[in-house]
């Protein structure tokens, strides 16, 4: 979607602000909205690239007024009543109310663990050889889609070339909108800036982005 | 803020969807275990042993989880080399995809729609702001992370470091030379 | 410059909300944030291409939480601070602080009457004649000015067709940055909406901007 | 906002810039004066004189002023009429240009986002929330208002006016009409 998050190429937010300390967390809500979502995500409930159609599709005016991990608290919220796992009475009273239906297998430290140090690997068996390869000139396709796609507005109708074929991997167009991962040949395509931000550019820039083969055409 | 996350605390561990074990858990994990001292590794190995070195270009997964280092955020990794005539610099305009794995959690400024704007269309401006400063016909190569992928850049290593071993060549690989938004510490930077 | 206020064809920011009755003004305030902003307009301090430039170059969170006449508001001061017309400490204070310079010529209501019936053409004399007539093919220049330009994001990189020749105007991006009006040929573009949002998108839509020759490449 | 204004207010009128008369002028003039039964009169001339209709069409600025009209966002008029297979509609996607001189100050809608953003790319679903349903079939020309040129809508003349004079059919063209959000009224819908 056009939404705010796809902000690749925007003016006006200003310097970059780099904190004197960095540390991971800013506040004890912080950790705990980072824990929880993590955690949640590991009942397989919904996907990852659910979650980012999910926080990306808060109006633009919320999406840049909110801090990065109250994004994560506003959507997790909003995925809760989606799923129904909260109601916006318990999400106000704070605490559960009865009847409360408790989850089966609840996620566990031994299951964060794992879901941390195994991860969970994009690539899947492909159905059929990819249409490029290294060296091939391909244009992003201009398309616009209300749903999730990560092919970003910057890149859209712009010629670059194949660099690498990075394999076959989830489609997350499909995932996000729950009808399957319908993994497709992933590519890193490789733009000169002036192609992507006009002749008086800097000259030495290329910016790479990854693609999935529905979002290629041959050039 | 503190309020809603409490009561989204609440009512999942009510629900029993989640134990409260897992939370302290991925708490402790991300602020004290993973951290850029993994990704420093990778590239001190890298830079003393070119058979590892070779190995980490060509597939920075293999090579990264010889180490150990992989899953969550970690699964594809790909390792971008500098060299004098080109800089590598990584950002994720859509979000904030990182490579946690070797990295830890990105710091608010990857997350930020300044760095996350500029990065794409004027890199040398936001470079200029980190105080990198590239001769003018470096190419710059800016690696958009728009899937699953994550990248981790190998900068250069510094001059006079020719004896040092990879546990110390690691303290002068700072996580900012690893994302592309600095250059590896000069011996001479080392505090202590 | 590719800022908060260049949001055609973005995603997410809901229904349009129609009221049920449509007052001119919602308080007084906005009344008169309307009349000074149209007044200090006739003291030809500045022009409304470089209001348009401060209103659009506020930071994008800003821009898309203030209110309409909010926004006149906030880029008024800005544009008070910049041509040294108030101080920080000025409207801090809500007045002015000695020593009060005055303004040699105040706008009046004969000034503003006149403004108001009469208006300011943008069209002004051409110094050659246009280089595209009716008809022709053209493709919108894919440029990212930092400066003003009118030249919509959604429109950059695609093939329309001159269905006008307008006349000779005022070109903003000149008149925004104050050097000098820099009048071109302007045109009405005509756009198919398919080109502009993919072959997926409604096949009876046709978009029009105008646009300056300096926006405009033969295609 | 209120006090800011306010602020802003005493500075421009202790410092002479603005005689307070002006804002009572300008405020008089765009909340009482200027709206769109100004352009209703040209909407309904046009109707009834084709020699009107026809210089309307081709210089808008010139046969709209033959009425009075001008001025303010006014100076560069362009009629766009309706017809049964083409459907024309105005927005602003950058700002709120909009034509006073004939209608007035805009709408909140039409300066909203919502309106800016989705109507150059899906004028259909647009107008559904107005509750103008076109035939699928029917052209959409969007026109978005770039340049100081200002677009007034000449909407379809309903059905069953064939004798109303212009000051009648004044009555059954409404604002939305003359921006392509709405039609013209039909005679039954006129209330009293």
């Amino acid at each position: 979607m056009n939404g705010a998050a796809d902000m690749g190429g925007m003016h006006g937010f200003g310097p970059v602000e780099i904190e004197p300390n960095e540390p991971v967390f800013h506040a004890d809500w912080e950790k705990k909205a980072f824990a929880l979502n993590m955690a949640i995500g590991v009942a397989n409930i919904w996907n990852l690239d659910a979650f980012r159609f999910a926080r990306e599709s808060l109006p633009p005016p919320q999406y840049l007024n909110t801090s990065y991990y109250g994004l994560w608290v506003v959507t997790l919220e909003n995925m809760m009543l989606k799923y129904g796992i909260a109601t916006t009475e318990e999400l106000k009273a704070g605490h559960a109310l009865a009847p409360v239906k408790k989850a089966d297998e609840p996620v566990t430290a031994a299951k964060v663990a794992n879901m941390v140090h195994c991860g969970s690997p994009y690539d899947r068996p492909a159905a059929a050889p990819p249409k490029f390869k290294a060296g091939d000139k391909v244009r992003a396709r201009n398309v616009h889609p209300k749903t999730h796609t990560r092919l970003p507005r910057y890149a859209r109708g712009h010629t670059g070339e194949v660099v690498r074929v990075v394999g076959c991997h989830v489609f997350p167009d499909s995932n996000a909108i729950g009808i399957g991962e319908d993994a497709h040949w992933l590519y890193t395509v490789r733009f000169d800036g002036r192609e992507l931000w006009g002749q008086d550019s800097d000259p030495t820039v290329r910016v790479a982005i990854e693609a999935w083969e529905p979002y290629l055409e041959s050039a | 803020m503190q309020l809603r996350v409490r009561a989204l605390e609440s009512i999942l561990l009510e629900k029993r969807y989640i134990e409260p074990a897992a939370l302290d858990e991925l708490i402790e994990t991300y602020e004290k275990k993973i951290g850029p001292r993994n990704g420093a590794r990778v590239v001190a190995k890298a830079w003393v042993d070119p058979a590892f070195r070779k190995w980490l270009l060509a597939d920075g997964t293999a090579a990264i989880g010889s180490l150990g280092y992989g899953g969550r955020s970690g699964n594809h990794l790909v390792a971008l080399e500098n060299t004098p005539s080109v800089h590598n610099i990584v950002v994720c305009t859509l979000c904030s995809c990182y490579p946690w794995a070797v990295l830890g959690l990105p710091p608010l400024w990857y997350k930020s729609a300044p760095y996350r704007s500029r990065t794409v269309a004027e890199p040398r401006s936001v470079l200029h702001e980190f105080g990198v400063a590239l001769p003018d016909d470096t190419e710059i190569r800016v690696w958009d992370s728009t899937a699953e992928l994550r990248y981790l850049v190998i900068p250069m290593r510094p001059e006079g470091t020719d004896n040092w071993n990879e546990e110390q060549l690691a303290e002068l690989v700072t996580r900012d030379s690893m994302i592309g938004t600095g250059v590896a510490k000069r011996p001479q930077e080392l505090s202590k």
